[in-house]
């Protein structure tokens, strides 16, 4: 991953993952992507997520972009913000210092580890470990939502095609990227 | 005609094609009064039938069952019978009936086929093997043999086993005197002696409802009409609050599925029982050669009786974990059965708020273990009106009082 | 395995979720005027009925959200899902 | 002889393949089964059978065969118990016979067969247990099972997949195939997938003759598949069988993707498990045939006339040269047919109807004798058929036909059980004898010779009419004719079997009915009839209908036993799918997890999360790297990675409140800034987890929970949130893993904290114990408690989980001159004993309520209600005796005392009772003697009290003491 904060004395590391590249298939994990979410408790929440993002939020189970960063919605009065870390940051940090006692902003850039899959063979190598239904209209470019991946859990949502085979993202829990990963390379 | 069954009346028989066997048990109608009516034609009715008549010279006793005797867990269990217990009242009981096991084939003159080829519980960590050595002491000082091993030793005994594994293995606790029996026999072999005992099994008839008077059962209405008696058990299993209720009785019980799998049969290849607390599986070997294969309840309450694929790819998992050489062996069938379960895992017998009615229920996923004692239990609150000093402690009050006996607790899990 | 529909992320697999057992117990309180019966039939009593039961629902893999579920015990055919916090309207399935 | 003799069939004669066979060496084709290829080569002994171990021969074609059971291959790619009929042939294969030592032809334990009459059904309920049937049961179980478990580690993998379709076809015959079409063309099925349990699309159609639609049934087939293959919306799946229909149309398939293929050239997953979730269902699923029962109807040649159809048309194999037909219905008039078409002798078609219908003329005009009127009474021969003895129906005339084949059909069973699995129930048919689907459980619609219509062209045209949502309407033809029944002791049902895999006769079931296994399932349980591998395709209903007769009721009223998935046995591998070796339950790691390694570690599984149990240099035992990183701690500084500790935030204008709800101690009263030490119940009284907790903000907390419990914790605040308290204003969020922890502990801790770069003041009375402090640490952001659970003074500094490497660097690496060293769990838990700390889990189960920790007093302080406060105030929580959390000190001069150790009283001299166990134990590194904690009767009340300790046969002495045992006010800690 990309060292975000040039002030630190720390040097970052990221899981250790190897990209997979193959006909039909190809797995990469994002380094550098911010990966936030976004909590408010109430009835109010989907007007206070629109003060405060500056759009209408996204309707269930989709992801809409908004400059630069993409917002997906989760549950209800829970979202999940990804971009460029340091855009992502700035964002949390602004939420944050709103001062709200209705909201909560983390950074989980660190916390998770997402992957790009694209390729006709994406959507199989999805199936082997996802319950949910990737077909195409039933989960269209803007589609969001968490689920199982094998054992552990994942956010997957699609992006835009790249030619005529389908993007995913996919976000799982830093500690089971390697897991992810060897799953993958089953596929 | 033949009764008593042994190689020389088979001979006999088989001279003369097998003609001359009696019934190995009776099918009654039901006779409008009894002295005593036990519901339910599982191990532990049909054991209640038995005891009332053996135990007590009780023999107007009527046993009712919904459908064929033997058809609920009875018939559907994974057959694994031990007394490794923690507490002293569940270690008590228990060994009781791991004994009268021993002696069972004898008593009812009915081959049961129990196979002490013991049971092992492995441990998969440090704090693991700490509680078995726990229970292991427990058992000892409750009179209980149990050995504990360590890897190597346990690896010896079971070959093929993986002990270097996702949850390696690091040693076990065997009860030698621990194995399995054949489900069926045990409860065939309670029915014949029961029914030889003058006790009418009175099959296809579902209780469905009851005749109270002055808080007392005064008798039972059923599919096959009223039948009246003073004194009534109830040993239903996993429909214990559907009956009850019926009865106005409360009971602490939710049901739900368990499922079991049997693979199809080979030549010996693991010649004990043994569980898995890490990955929730056990497994046996039939003496007809299939692995017998339990794995854990789907925690929603169900009367189905049907099996459900998540948990046959988890025990499916478990075994391969242990196993690995059996991946390649197949599932033949999957089925289910429901469970009473209560809070602690620890049964419930004795009487309830309604005069004369008993129960005995509250045995999840181990029952089967404890039939003897169980219709031992039962047979005497009903004949005596008191509880059997073995069940004393597992009366209905600990739900109120606390004194919970949480079996489950013992082996480490702490929810 | 089950095909339970979120209220909020439509019919998903069982695996997705937990049951958290009878819908509707009250929790009796304040804990020094409860018995020891009332508090015994909070912990352990429940309906366990044969056929229509309502239960609550987790969805662990999906928003995270508990939800009601009437759902038959014998054929597991679901008849309604509704929010946290509402009853079944009378009369309507199980 | 019997053999190959033919042109056609769907054979590759141009693809010679050789394979092995009980040691010999055959050949056979590119499209043969194993069974095929054998048949071609005119074996006909195949195995012996379970019981009497008789010499068996091939009795169907298709994946209800009971004899033909084979090892496959051997070694670590073994496959026990697969059947001869579903093996597809591929070069190089090998295969043996099961259960017959030391060859099928000679088999020694054939000597069962002679004692066959004192050994039915069930015998060994009635023997063997005197004196005891320990002395039998090894023998027994010696001669019992059939193949032999693989004994080596399986090399393949498998796979899983989840499908979501609109309509899935099972069974690609003449009415899966129409009604795919159908569907395929249906508007709004985006989703349509057809799967077949054969490699070969077509079912019937392979062996069929007469023309389909006004085509030759290949042709037909073919074009169909054609159009299938170019429908868009369509998958096709061969190889692939519906295994299990299971609630709310979730359908599992079993796919063999690489078992047919020279094991050299298998790649990728050996077979595929789909999880396929369906609108709707078409069961296509074909009928199984019935044998006849009849004296010697298991002697090898004779077979299922379907099966001699199947062998001569499909594989251009004969099964013999001079066959007769048995048979009660018209279909299988065609069978003989087929035989006759290549060369076969048909000596007779014996036929039990008086008028048989149109099938007798076409026999007739091939020349063929027709007795009508007969049924079959023995075959005769020893190792062979050589010939049948048939009998007129009323009885009387009699007589015998030369011929070493002997066909049967009895009628058909549709293969009922997917639907049956689905929950639906079956109507009894008359005019077939048998059971048929009744209505559509999870709209699931049998179509086909699965809804008992077993004519082509009817099938497709009900087929195509179901998927226009007309209903399938039952047949109501008299289809077979009368069977012969076997009077209750007549001695020819000892040898007229019934399920030939178990060896259930004729004369298993009437026993069973004399002794009153009468209901259907008693008689299966008893006689074990359809409880063998096949699972009693061929048997069951054979079964219910001589039980039928025997009992003088309808088979209606008997019923069938229940169907079960899987359809057919399936591999555990299969199942299992992905979840096997470091892909079960996958661990976590820290984040110095490569650092710890590289030092040495001994790493083992702690609850999920992959850890150090201590850092071993080269010849130290566990008690001496224990005691070095002990004393390292104690006397300069130590390094622990806590990453896997749970964080919680929980935030909001209630938070306090809420955590004042859930905390066994108080909540609101905490400051900004400060740590407190919380115990959490559950509902029930019992200790469920403790950590400590910070008020990072004023609405805002960090709670901290025990390693691999964050998960559970956060799911269980959220369920009281959701479901309890919804109007409580408070988010809960799990961040476990985006932070992680180092533990800096020791007196030298600040000293090398603060070398590593902070803006945080650390000095004692900026920032004392368990208080709470934000900065940076090393340039990044941290979150530092200074919170200690091995007595010294302690840091947890936590940063962003991917600085966590480089800060244990660093904390390393500032530490040198203080010869800083890193520990393990086993040594944290050595330090946490010196102390007395409580460690969840080990020193308490689950019976343990707080007041048995010494709780008592502070819940008695805290007015408020939290969770499972009303639970500890049960009478059983108030008992006087209640086991309490004490420690020992180890009294008899000798090692520390294992944990699992009972505590008996000092008197005791018995080895019988308990008054509580050891829960914690070591040998204290710097008391230099052992120690241990343990909960005990009455234990605070003993204070000094001697008792002896029971470990496994072993007599101990200790002394109940405070558990306090090092540094008791804590002076070291403040430091
Ligand atoms: C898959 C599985 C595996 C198991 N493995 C083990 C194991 O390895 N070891 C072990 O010890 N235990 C095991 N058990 C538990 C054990 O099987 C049961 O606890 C035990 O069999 C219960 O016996 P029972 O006689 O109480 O109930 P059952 O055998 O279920 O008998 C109850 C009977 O009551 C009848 N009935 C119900 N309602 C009525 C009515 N209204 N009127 C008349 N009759 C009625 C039912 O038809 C049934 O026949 C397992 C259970 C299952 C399901
Ligand atoms: N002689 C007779 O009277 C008679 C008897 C039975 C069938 N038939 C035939 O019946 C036909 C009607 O055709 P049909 O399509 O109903 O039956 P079919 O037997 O032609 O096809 C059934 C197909 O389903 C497959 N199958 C079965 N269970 C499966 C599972 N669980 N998973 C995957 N595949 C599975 C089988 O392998 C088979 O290929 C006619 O072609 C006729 O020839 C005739
Ligand atoms: C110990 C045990 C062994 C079994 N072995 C077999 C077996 O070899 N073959 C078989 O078909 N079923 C076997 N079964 C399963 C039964 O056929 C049946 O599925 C089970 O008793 C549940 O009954 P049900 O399926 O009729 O509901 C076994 C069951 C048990 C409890
Ligand atoms: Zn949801």
């Amino acid at each position: 991953m990309a060292d975000s904060n040039p002030t630190a004395l720390l040097r970052r590391t990221g899981p250790d993952v190897a990209d997979i590249v193959r006909p039909g298939l190809s797995v990469r994990t994002e380094t550098g992507l911010g990966i936030a979410k976004l909590r408010i408790f109430g009835r109010a929440a989907d007007a206070r997520f629109q003060e405060i993002a500056g759009i209408a939020p996204p309707l269930p189970c989709r992801e809409i972009g908004s400059g630069d960063l993409a917002f997906a919605w989760l549950a209800p009065g829970e979202w999940l913000i990804t971009g460029a870390e340091a855009a992502v940051a700035a964002w949390v940090e602004r939420a944050t210092a709103l001062g709200a006692d209705d909201l909560l902003a983390i950074d989980f850039s660190h916390a998770r580890t997402a992957f790009l899959l694209e390729g006709e063979s994406a959507r199989a190598a999805l199936a082997a470990h996802c319950p949910l239904d990737l077909w195409p209209d039933a989960f269209p470019a803007g589609a969001a939502a968490r689920s199982l991946l094998g054992d552990t859990g994942l956010f997957i949502a699609r992006l835009a095609d790249t030619g005529d085979a389908p993007r995913f993202r996919i976000i799982v829990d830093q500690t089971m990227a390697a897991y992810a990963g060897r799953l993958f390379a089953r596929a | 005609m033949t009764r008593h069954y042994s190689a020389l009346s088979l001979l006999r028989e088989g001279l003369n094609g097998q003609r001359g066997w009696q019934p190995a048990w009776e099918d009654a109608d039901p006779k409008p009064r009894y002295d005593a009516i036990v519901i339910g034609g599982g191990g532990h009715g049909l054991a209640t039938a038995y005891y009332l008549a053996k135990n007590h010279g009780i023999t107007k006793v009527a046993l009712i069952e919904r459908g064929w005797i033997g058809g609920g867990n009875t018939g559907r269990n994974t057959t694994i019978i031990r007394s490794n217990y923690f507490f002293p009242e569940t270690a008590a009981f228990f060994e009781f009936a791991l004994k009268l096991y021993e002696g069972l084939s004898h008593e009812l003159n009915y081959n049961i086929m129990f196979s002490q080829r013991g049971m092992w519980m492995l441990g998969h960590d440090r704090h693991g093997m700490e509680m078995l050595r726990r229970s292991a002491n427990a058992m000892r000082l409750n009179g209980i043999d149990a050995e504990l091993h360590d890897e190597a030793a346990v690896r010896a005994e079971i070959p093929g086993l993986n002990t270097a594994a996702r949850f390696p293995i690091l040693g076990g606790l065997n009860q030698p005197r621990a194995g399995s029996a054949r489900h069926d026999a045990v409860a065939w072999g309670y029915a014949r002696g029961a029914s030889a005992l003058g006790v009418d099994i009175i099959q296809n008839c579902e209780v469905q409802g009851f005749l109270i008077e002055d808080g007392h059962v005064r008798g039972v209405e059923t599919s096959r009409g009223t039948i009246r008696s003073e004194t009534v058990g109830m040993a239903v299993a996993g429909h214990s609050t559907v009956v009850a209720e019926k009865a106005g009785v409360r009971l602490p019980i939710n049901s739900y599925a368990l499922q079991a799998f049997v693979s199809e049969p080979v030549k010996p290849c693991l010649d004990t029982v043994l569980l898995s607390p890490a990955t929730g599986t056990y497994l046996s070997q039939s003496d007809k050669g299939e692995l017998v294969i339990g794995a854990g309840l789907d925690l929603y309450l169900s009367y189905a009786q049907r099996g459900n694929l998540p948990w046959m790819e988890r025990a499916a998992a478990g075994v391969i974990e242990l196993f690995p050489a059996f991946s390649r062996m197949r599932f033949l069938r999957q089925w289910a059965g429901i469970c009473d379960v209560v809070h602690d895992s620890t049964p419930i017998i004795g009487a309830t708020d309604l005069g004369g009615f008993y129960v005995n229920c509250g045995w999840g996923t181990g029952g089967f273990k404890a039939i003897p004692a169980g219709g031992w239990c039962l047979a005497h609150a009903m004949a005596t009106g008191t509880s059997h000093p073995l069940a004393a402690a597992f009366g209905i009050e600990r739900f109120k009082t606390g004194a919970l006996i949480d079996e489950a607790s013992a082996s480490g899990i702490a929810h | 395995m089950l095909l339970i529909t979120c209220p909020h992320c439509g019919p998903r697999a069982e695996i997705e979720y937990r049951c958290g057992g009878e819908a509707h117990v009250e929790r009796p309180g304040p804990h020094d005027q409860v018995s020891d019966q009332a508090w015994a039939d909070y912990l352990f009593y429940r309906a366990n009925p044969k056929g229509g039961h309502r239960e609550r629902w987790l969805h662990v893999a999906g928003c995270g959200q508990w939800f009601n579920v009437a759902r038959d015990t014998i054929t597991h055919e679901i008849a309604a899902v509704y929010p946290m916090g509402e009853t079944l309207a009378e009369g309507s399935a199980a | 002889m019997s053999g190959r003799r033919s042109e056609g069939g769907a054979i590759d004669r141009s693809k010679p393949i050789s394979f092995r066979w009980a040691g010999k060496s055959y050949q056979g084709y590119a499209g043969d089964t194993l069974a095929s290829a054998l048949i071609a080569n005119g074996v006909s002994i195949i195995g012996r059978s379970f019981k009497y171990h008789r010499p068996r021969g091939l009795i169907a074609a298709g994946l209800e065969e009971p004899n033909g059971i084979v090892q496959l291959e051997a070694g670590a790619v073994t496959v026990p118990n697969v059947k001869a009929t579903q093996i597809e042939l591929y070069e190089g294969l090998s295969a043996t016979p099961v259960n017959a030592k030391p060859s099928v032809e000679f088999d020694l334990l054939a000597v069962n067969s002679l004692f066959k009459r004192f050994i039915p059904a069930a015998f060994y309920y009635k023997t063997f247990f005197w004196p005891s049937w320990r002395l039998f049961e090894p023998s027994i179980r010696k001669a019992a099972g059939l193949g032999d478990a693989p004994a080596e580690r399986d090399p393949d993998h498998y796979e899983h997949r989840f499908a979501h379709v609109d309509t899935l076809i099972v069974g690609s015959g003449a009415a899966g195939l129409a009604a795919a079409e159908a569907a395929a063309a249906l508007p709004g099925n985006e989703r349509v997938m057809l799967v077949e349990a054969d490699f070969e699309y077509g079912g019937g159609l392979l062996s069929a003759a007469e023309p389909v639609e006004g085509l030759a049934p290949l042709a037909w087939r073919d074009a169909a598949l054609a159009r299938l293959r170019a429908a868009p919306n369509m998958l096709l799946l061969n190889r692939t069988m519906a295994s299990g229909f299971y609630d709310h149309g979730l359908v599992a398939l079993y796919e063999r993707v690489s078992d047919h293929l020279p094991p050299e050239q298998r790649s990728g997953p050996r077979q595929r498990l789909w999880k396929v979730r369906c609108k709707k269902v078409i069961l296509a699923t074909g009928a199984f045939e019935r044998p006849i029962a009849f004296s010697g109807n298991d002697l090898p040649g004779v077979m299922l006339a379907s099966a001699a159809q199947t062998y001569a048309r499909r594989y251009g194999a004969l099964a013999g040269t001079r066959a007769v037909l048995c048979t009660n219905n018209d279909g299988a008039y065609d069978a003989a047919f087929a035989l006759h078409d290549l060369g076969c002798t048909v000596a007779a078609i014996v036929d039990s109807r008086a008028a048989p219908g149109a099938g007798a003329d076409a026999a007739r005009q091939r020349g063929i004798e027709i007795l009508a009127g007969f049924v079959p009474l023995a075959a005769k021969g020893r190792r062979a058929v050589r010939g049948l003895e048939v009998a007129a129906l009323g009885g009387g005339v009699r007589r015998r036909i030369a011929c070493d084949t002997i066909l049967t059909s009895d009628g058909w069973n549709p293969a009922v059980h997917l639907h049956s699995q689905a929950g639906g129930s079956l109507a009894y048919n008359e005019g077939l004898q048998a059971f048929l689907p009744k209505g559509a459980p999870q709209d699931a619609i049998s179509v086909g010779a699965a809804a008992g219509i077993l004519d082509s062209d009817t099938a497709i045209d009900a087929a195509r009419a179901a998927m226009r949502g007309e209903p399938v309407e039952a047949p109501v033809q008299a289809a077979v004719g009368p069977t012969r029944r076997f009077a209750d002791g007549d001695t020819r049902a000892q040898t007229a079997w019934l399920d030939f895999q178990n060896d259930v006769t004729v004369a298993d079931v009437q026993l069973a009915s004399r002794e009153n296994f009468r209901s259907v399932e008693h008689l299966k349980r008893y006689t074990t009839l359809g409880m063998a591998s096949d699972q009693g395709k061929t048997s069951n209903v054979a079964g219910i209908h001589v039980l039928s007769g025997l009992l003088k009721t309808p088979a209606p009223a008997i019923g069938t036993t229940k169907f079960r998935p899987p359809f057919d046995p399936v591999t555990i591998g299969a199942f299992a799918g992905r979840a096997v070796g470091e892909d079960l339950a996958p661990l976590a790691r820290t984040p110095s997890h490569a650092a710890q390694v590289a030092l040495g570690a001994k790493m083992e599984n702690y609850g999920g999360w992959l850890r150090p149990a201590y850092f071993p240099q080269a010849g130290e035992s566990e008690q001496q790297t224990i005691a070095r990183e002990v004393h390292a701690v104690r006397r300069s500084a130590g390094l622990f990675d806590a990453s896997t500790l749970g964080k919680i935030e929980v935030k909001g204008p209630d938070a306090a409140e809420f955590l004042q709800r859930i905390y066994v101690g108080g909540v609101r009263t905490l400051k900004v800034g400060q740590c407190r030490y919380g115990l959490m119940l559950s509902e029930h009284g019992i200790v469920y987890d403790d950590g400590v907790f910070a008020r990072i903000g004023e609405d805002h907390f960090l709670v901290g929970t025990t390693s691999g419990h964050a998960a559970a914790i956060t799911e269980t605040l959220h369920e009281w949130l959701q479901c309890e308290w919804p109007h409580l204003r408070v988010l809960v969020e799990n961040v476990t893993t985006g932070w992680a922890v180092m533990n800096i502990a020791g007196p030298k801790a600040r000293e090398i904290f603060a070398a590593v770069g902070t803006d945080i003041d650390l000095s004692a009375d900026a920032f004392a114990h368990m208080q709470y402090r934000a900065g940076t640490v090393g340039g990044v952001p941290a979150r530092v408690q200074r919170v200690s659970f091995t007595g010294e003074l302690s840091y947890e500094i936590a940063v962003p989980w991917g600085y966590g490497a480089a800060l244990w660097d660093a904390l390393m690496e500032a530490g040198q001159p203080h010869r800083i060293t890193p520990f393990g769990v086993e040594s944290l838990m050595a330090m946490r004993i010196e102390k007395g700390f409580l460690h969840v889990g080990s020193d308490t189960d689950g019976t343990t309520y707080p007041q048995d920790l010494g709780f008592g007093p502070a819940i008695a302080k805290k007015k408020d209600d939290f969770v499972g406060r009303r639970s500890t105030m049960r009478p059983d929580g108030l008992r006087e005796d209640r086991r309490q959390l004490v420690g020992l000190e180890v009294t008899d001069g000798g090692p520390p005392i294992e944990v699992g150790a009972h505590v008996l009283p000092a008197d005791a001299t018995e080895a019988r009772g308990t008054q509580g166990w050891v829960t914690s134990s070591v040998y204290s590194p710097t008391l230099e003697r052992p120690i241990a904690m343990a909960l005990v009767e009455r234990g605070r009340d003993r204070m000094g009290e001697t008792v002896r300790i029971w470990d496994l046969g072993q007599w101990r002495a200790a002394r109940i003491a405070d558990p306090r045992f090092f540094d008791p006010a804590g002076e070291r800690t403040h430091g």
